[in-house]
């Protein structure tokens, strides 16, 4: 582990960038559903609507890493 | 007979009977270790083609531009030619009908394009595509010229599982590097069996797209493996061609590798009858990604 | 999967690609799920691995 | 003839690299391209670059503005070229020949590229001495003189050995280089670092000659009557229609504008471009001038042959040979020229 | 039903079964398989004759085995049409090589044709409305607790249904099935597997305590001095005058204890009910002449062969997935298929019928416009891009594309080519052909390439 | 990296001018022209039929034909063919917008002086025509007789209603239109632009014809004006082709070794009869 990320680390301000690709009905109405019930959690999640689970191409995965994702989730 | 020279009877043959339209082989080029491919069209043509130890290049590829013809073409193939062939008509590009296959077993060519020095072909061996061939033997042909030959036993996954073996930051260095060599001229794309779009996503010009810019270059190279997996027949084309050595092959291999760790080993462009792994679903596939 | 595996060989972490399953009436499992993740990539770091440069 | 040994040549070239960046063949795998070289670095003299040098004066990226849209508004920021100066070492005549050949696009009256020109100005080009041809190089068809030196500041000369033929190709560590100034921008250097050099005697290596010969005799007389000569369907039917020849070829020019957004905000870039592709030429609405390989592979041949000789009086070909060692289907310039050659006149397309 | 037999616009395949659906919403083209009945409805009365002669007797299923019917027959009283087939399993006619024939001997109308086959017919309907029904949940094994299958007088709620059924075997009156005679202690137990994870159904079969209500009523009701004892979990009656219902069978006699059974086991001529009632937290044991198990729900035996043939998800119990569970209950993905009754989940009857007419009223809905509007997020080819390789063809979860043939032209030559084309009628904008696409020649409108990729790009800043 | 200062922004030719649509007029159902101006007002003042490049910054850049100009803007009219034309299309007024330019030579004024000067244009051809025929109204003394030949494919695809219908006429050009198709409101000529050419048939004697359109209309109306004699010398067209950079190095828009960018747009017939025919 780097200094650099260590010190980035350190600093508290960091919050990792989540991006989610949410189905639709499955996952996006799941979080939907999460917002509904007032369940915590974590702000990092950058939540991005696709059709379907199967909608998501790998370039989409690619280009998130790409500008800077720290992880890229697929729920469907 | 000389395999050349059976070769050039039945282009003779076939070209003057009007069978075919035209026949694919391969000719001397330039320097002594260039052989290059040939389309030859008139009978008298037929003693510039040649069989030697340096027909390494995939010559399905070529088909693509006269499937829209009317006529045969005949072609000359090697097991990887016949692996692409077989891959390309499963993908609709080609029309078996339309093509005659003169078969010719491989021992393995040599990569001229390795050599960048002065002409001593002493240190040319088969070239690296040839030293994992699952299939030295054509596996689709109408006419087989000479014997069949034994696969070699090779470990076709063993650079593979070294790059597998290195730790996760030593992967990332090793992949920087590789793909830091990429120029994006795109050679692999246009010799590969398996890119057969009519244009491809990076010849199109959309907002937010995909640039030239190397910097893309990961993207690029990760993004044609997995657009080749399931359908890449190992012709290690791709990796032959790559002026700066790139291993993209690797990234092939590696995906093939998985797809027969989880969906039961194949060999594409081998059978007709194998549909594309990644285009099933079974309900006992693998999902521990969970 | 194979992109995960890919991925993991062309030296990306592997808990920073993560597919699941979760089902419109799972919104304990969505939250879990993402507050799991953010933990995990939260200790791993931010990713620098074929980040634009710019 | 001043010489520097080969024990000196590090520490002058550490001596050099304190003062600017030196840029020098090194390797990447397999892979020889111009680097900037820091200590430790191995160089490359035994083997030309894969990737030719153009790059640094006409980077295959180079980002030209930024700007930055929110709405209907919005901003440009141009952005400087990086001009420091820097020293251009182990560079070949044949390459040093095609940045005099990329001069005249981008350094002519009408137009000059002013980060193209810092670039030039600010780069002090050492040029190393040829004396045995690979097999794919044909330089001297071309004019060039691998033994030349026309446009560099210092040439290094190599000496002789007393060993020849194959056992040349290892790679000999303890080489030794005569060394001279062409410019007083060199004198300059020479005078700087006096202390490497020594009055070594020995001559230079002897030249061979290069096995491969680009003749274009009577190519010229017969282009202008062969746009529509069947040859062009003939030769590139072979093409793979890939941007081998023309990244690794010193002399292509050609580049593309692009476009990167990031967010609200983006840069727009110059960058190499092939004429080889589908999509070079290509119109908004889908239609294509050059529809086919026949039409690219012809347009590049061409300009390299015949445009750009009606422009600026020479071929755009240097015969450093990277086409010849590396088109995956070996259609090599000297190959088309020579097919040119023997082309009946005025076959035209049926 | 027999309204629904003689209306002019309906018509009822009895003895059918769909063998394939293609096509899409308004375009649906069906495969029917109408079993060969070897009985001619069109001629046949329904005069009874054949089954009254008929020698050969089989257990009847629809009475759960307590009676007997004949090999030509008619499964239950009230069924629709009210004429017979020949059980070929079972006919002597056919199992005897021709060597009976009763039936076609006593049959007036001539009406009995052994040599009947299958017809398989081609349709064409507009909508689909599925409503394959439920199965009742275990078998001798999967209540081992309770005895049943080994114990005689331990059985479902449907056999109980028949036994005190008016027109059933026993006429109506409730006896136990090991010696025929009336019980006098009778315990009632609910949730048999429903809201049982350990059996593996975690849901409410909703009907089952309502219809323990009535059962339990029926034993105070044709028993004297009979005792019904009703262990419960929760007592659920969601309904209009249900629960007023419950009361009725709690005020008149029936005993409900709040508390699960833990085993059965005979003891003396008779059965041991041993249980918990959690209300005074103490094991109680009640000898019972006669349990009924309120056995669970289940989907259709062969409901995800209807689901693999119609195009309908089911949920994690099997029951068919509805478009939404709120806003489009009856509804399915597949655009033109409608659910009904507790194939969908469990329900009771006037739910079921009320589902069921929401469904028709869906479909007149449909049929009422001449064209129909779909949801505009589709996939869409680019014919000039498309290299029709066909993976597409192959991904396509709704079977939504098909080739079709364009006409191009390469170097001045004309020629035909295949490409992909989406029915647009069958596409749910699902996606996966535009990720799977490797030119980009389909995009999604509304989340095409082009829009996903900015929105990567702005959700990373 | 370091950042210019705005001085020195004019030196580098690839780096636009940051410019502003100030005004959008429809034309037809898919022509716009838009009005541009930079905040030190006209970009540059192109001669007729000298082009620039505009760029939306976050879609792309491309080349238009300058259709006309103000004291304080310039004027393209745009079709919409591809991705830059639909985004351009979607835009408000006061949207920035890149500007660069002028590129290549413009119409051969002093070649055209004095001369009768035929134009004829189909579509969208008419927008790099219509810069000319407006240099021409404004000094219409230095010019003999004027017309215009123009079509589209319906009256609702007639660019410029207002110039053809009544501002040129009124400036002393004869104006003939046509339409492939007419509707109920379509009173005038129906008919492709080469036969009604043909029909018109004006005298080739001391005439320059200035012809744009699509290419199978430039095609036909070439055979319908070699029909009535006129010489290859006498014909004027503009060409189109994909360009980049504007002044004749990306390697894009050759025909043989001449630059459509950097020495045309415009070429007399007998020039492109010389050249390599790659359009």
């Amino acid at each position: 582990m780097s200094v650099e990320m260590n010190a980035v680390r350190a600093a508290e301000s960091w919050e990792p960038k989540i991006i989610a690709f949410c189905c639709n009905w499955c996952a996006y109405a799941g979080a939907d559903l999460a917002g509904l019930n007032r369940i915590q959690y974590a702000p990092s999640v950058r939540i991005i609507r696709v059709p379907c689970s199967g909608r998501v191409n790998p370039q989409f995965i690619l280009k998130a890493f790409q500008k800077g994702a720290d992880a890229v989730m697929v729920a469907g | 007979m000389k395999i050349s020279e059976q070769i050039r009877d039945y282009a003779k043959k076939m070209l003057e009977e009007g069978e075919v339209k035209q026949f694919i082989g391969f000719e001397k080029g330039r320097l002594p270790f260039h052989s290059t491919p040939v389309f030859i069209t008139e009978p008298g043509q037929v003693e510039r083609l040649i069989w030697d130890d340096y027909c390494i290049t995939n010559l399905s590829k070529y088909l693509v531009n006269f499937s829209h013809e009317d006529g045969k073409t005949a072609l000359v193939v090697k097991g990887c030619d016949s692996r692409g062939i077989v891959r390309l008509i499963q993908d609709h590009q080609l029309q078996r009908e339309k093509l005659v296959l003169i078969g010719i077993p491989c021992q393995g060519m040599k990569d001229s394009l390795r050599f960048f020095s002065k002409g001593d072909d002493s240190l040319l061996s088969p070239g690296g595509k040839c030293q994992s061939c699952t299939h030295p033997n054509p596996v689709l042909y109408d006419i087989l010229i000479g014997e069949e030959v034994k696969s070699v036993n090779m470990d076709r996954f063993k650079k593979t599982e070294e790059i597998e073996n290195l730790n996760i930051d030593e992967r990332y260095l090793y992949w920087s590097r590789e793909f830091a060599r990429c120029i994006r001229c795109y050679a692999c794309r246009n010799v590969c069996p398996a890119c057969s779009c009519l244009s491809c996503y990076l010849d199109q010009h959309r907002v937010d797209w995909h640039g030239k810019d190397p910097a893309e270059n990961a993207s690029y190279l990760l993004t044609r493996a997995i657009h080749v997996a399931g359908r890449c027949i190992e012709c290690g084309e791709c990796a032959r061609v790559c002026p700066t050595g790139v291993s993209v092959m690797e990234l092939n291999k590696k995906l093939i590798k998985d797809i027969n760790e989880l969906f039961g080993e194949q060999d594409a462009g081998v059978d007709f009858s194998q549909t594309h792994p990644l285009c099933q679903y079974h309900t006992d596939d693998p999902d521990d990604f969970q | 999967m194979l992109i995960k595996r890919l991925l993991e060989f062309a030296g990306i972490e592997p808990q920073r690609f993560l597919v699941k399953w979760v089902s419109s009436s799972e919104g304990q499992k969505f939250a879990d799920t993402i507050s799991e993740l953010a933990a995990a990539i939260k200790a791993l770091g931010p990713n620098r691995k074929y980040r634009d440069a710019l | 003839m001043k010489t520097i040994s080969s024990m000196l040549m590090t520490q002058f070239i550490e001596a050099l690299a304190k003062e600017m960046p030196v840029i020098a063949p090194v390797k990447n795998e397999e892979t020889v391209s111009f680097q900037p070289w820091s200590a430790g670095m191995e160089i490359e003299w035994q083997k030309n670059s894969l990737i030719p040098p153009k790059n640094l004066f006409l980077p295959q990226v180079e980002v030209l503005y930024k700007y930055q849209v929110s709405g209907v508004n919005g901003e440009i920021e141009e952005i400087d070229a990086d001009d420091s100066p820097r020293v251009l070492l182990g560079i070949r005549n044949c390459d040093l020949h095609s940045i005099l050949l990329l001069d005249k696009i981008f350094l002519t009256d009408d137009y000059i590229d002013s980060a193209y020109q810092s670039r030039r100005k600010n780069t002090v080009i050492i040029v190393l001495q040829c004396s045995q041809p690979l097999s794919t190089c044909f330089c001297t068809s071309l004019g060039v003189d691998p033994r030349g030196g026309e446009g560099a500041d210092l040439v290094l000369i190599e000496l002789d050995q007393g060993v020849r033929g194959s056992d040349k190709m290892m790679y000999d560590p303890g080489r030794d280089f005569g060394i001279e100034a062409r410019t007083p921008k060199g004198e300059e250097i020479l005078k700087k670092h006096e202390d490497f050099l020594s009055d070594l005697q020995k001559k230079p290596a002897p030249l061979e000659n290069c096995n491969l010969h680009l003749d274009e005799r009577g190519v010229k007389e017969k282009l202008p009557k062969m746009f529509d000569h069947s040859i062009w369907a003939d030769l590139s039917m072979r093409c793979l229609g890939c941007g081998v020849c023309t990244y690794l070829c010193p002399t292509c020019y050609c580049f593309d504008l692009q476009g990167k957004n990031v967010g609200e905000e983006g840069f727009k870039y110059r960058c190499w471009d092939s004429c080889m592709f589908s999509d070079y030429t290509m119109m908004a609405g889908g239609h294509n001038p050059r529809p086919t390989k026949r039409e690219r592979f012809r347009n590049r041949f061409l300009h390299k042959l015949s445009y750009y000789r009606e422009r600026y009086g020479e071929l755009l070909c240097t015969g450093c040979g990277r086409c010849l060692a590396k088109c995956p289907v070996h259609l090599d310039i000297t190959y088309v020229a020579e097919k040119i050659k023997e082309a009946k006149a005025d076959v035209r397309e049926g | 039903m027999v309204a629904a037999s003689q209306h002019p616009n309906i018509t009822l395949m009895t003895y059918s079964e769909v063998e394939e659906v293609k096509g899409y919403v308004g375009n649906f083209n069906v495969k029917i398989r109408q079993k060969a009945k070897s009985v001619d409805h069109e001629l046949c009365t329904g005069c009874g004759v054949c089954w009254e002669k008929c020698p050969n007797m089989v257990i009847n299923e629809y009475d759960q085995g307590l009676s007997a019917r004949k090999s030509i027959y008619i499964r239950f009283p009230q069924a629709v049409p009210s004429k017979p087939v020949i059980d070929r399993q079972h006919c002597r006619w056919f199992n005897r090589d021709g060597r009976c024939g009763v039936c076609s001997e006593v049959c007036q109308a001539k009406a009995i044709d052994y040599l009947q086959q299958d017809q398989v017919v081609d349709e064409e309907f507009g909508a689909i409305i599925v409503a394959t029904g439920f199965d009742l949940f275990g078998n001798e094994n999967s209540f081992a607790e309770y005895g049943y299958g080994t114990l005689p007088d331990v059985i479902s709620g449907l056999h109980f249904e028949r036994l005190s059924s008016a027109s059933g075997p026993t006429g109506g009156k409730i006896i136990r099935p090991s010696d025929g005679k009336e019980p006098k202690s009778v315990v009632f137990i609910q949730c048999a597997g429903s809201r049982d994870d350990a059996k593996g159904k975690s849901y409410c079969s909703r009907v089952c305590c309502m219809y323990t209500a009535k059962h339990a009523h029926q034993v105070l009701e044709k028993i004297d001095d009979a005792q019904a004892y009703v262990f419960y979990m929760d007592i659920r009656t969601p309904g209009k005058a249900y629960e007023e219902f419950y009361r009725r069978s709690v005020n008149d006699g029936a005993v409900y204890l709040r508390g699960r059974v833990s085993r059965i086991f005979s003891k003396n001529n008779s059965m041991i009910v041993r249980g918990e009632d959690t209300l005074i937290s103490k094991q109680v044991e009640i000898e019972a002449d006669l349990v009924v198990l309120a056995t669970a729900m289940v989907p259709g035996f062969d409901a995800n062969i209807v689901a693999g043939l119609v195009g309908i998800g089911s949920d994690k119990d099997g029951f068919f997935e509805e478009a939404h569970p709120k806003l489009r209950p009856v509804e399915t993905h597949t655009a033109g298929v409608y659910l009904a009754g507790t194939c969908q989940g469990p329900r009771d009857i006037p739910d079921s019928v009320a589902q069921a007419g929401s469904a028709a009223v869906k479909v007149c809905g449909l049929f009422s416009a001449d064209e129909r509007e779909l949801d505009p997020i589709t996939a869409l080819v680019d014919e000039a891009i498309c290299s029709g390789c066909g993976i597409c063809l192959s991904l396509c979860p709704y079977k939504a594309i098909d080739f079709i043939s364009v006409s191009a032209s390469m170097a001045g030559v004309s020629f035909q080519r295949e490409v992909a084309a989406v029915n647009e009628a069958l596409c749910q904008g699902c996606g996966t052909c535009v990720a799977a696409c490797r030119s980009g020649s389909i995009n999604l409108k509304g989340f095409t390439n082009e829009q996903l990729l900015a929105e990567v790009e702005a959700v990373c800043q | 990296m370091s950042v210019k200062g705005k001085s020195a922004r004019l030196l580098d030719p690839l780096v636009p001018q940051k410019g502003k649509i100030i005004k959008i007029v429809d034309e037809t159902p898919d022509i716009k022209t838009f009005y541009i101006t930079t905040d030190e007002g006209k970009p540059f003042s192109p001669a007729p039929g000298q082009l620039a490049m505009l760029s939306l910054f976050n879609v792309g850049e491309a080349m238009f034909s300058v259709t006309s100009q103000g004291e304080e803007h310039l004027e393209f009219s745009i079709k919409k063919t591809g991705v830059l034309t639909d985004a351009l299309h979607e835009v408000d007024e006061g949207q920035v917008i890149g500007i660069r330019g002028p590129y290549g030579n413009g119409f051969p004024l002093e070649m055209l002086k004095g001369k009768d000067i035929l134009f004829i244009a189909g579509g969208i051809g008419l927008a790099p025509v219509r810069s000319l025929i407006n240099f021409c109204v404004h000094s219409r003394q230095d010019y003999g007789d004027l017309q215009l030949v123009y079509g589209s494919r319906t009256p609702e695809d007639l660019c410029f209603k207002e110039d053809l219908f009544s501002r040129w006429p009124q400036g002393g050009i004869n104006v003939d239109v046509t339409v492939d198709r007419g509707d109920e409101g379509w009173k005038g000529h129906v008919g492709f632009v080469p036969a009604y050419l043909e029909e018109l048939s004006p005298v080739p004697v001391g005439k320059i014809v200035v012809v744009c359109g699509p290419p199978i209309m430039i095609k036909l109306v070439m055979q319908s004006l070699d029909k009535m004699q006129y010489d290859h010398e006498q014909i004027i067209t503009t060409l189109e082709k994909r360009m980049k950079c504007g002044i004749g190095k990306c390697g894009r828009c050759n025909m043989g070794s001449v630059y459509i960018c950097l020495d045309g747009p415009v070429f007399t017939m007998s020039q492109l009869d010389c050249m390599p025919a790659e359009l």
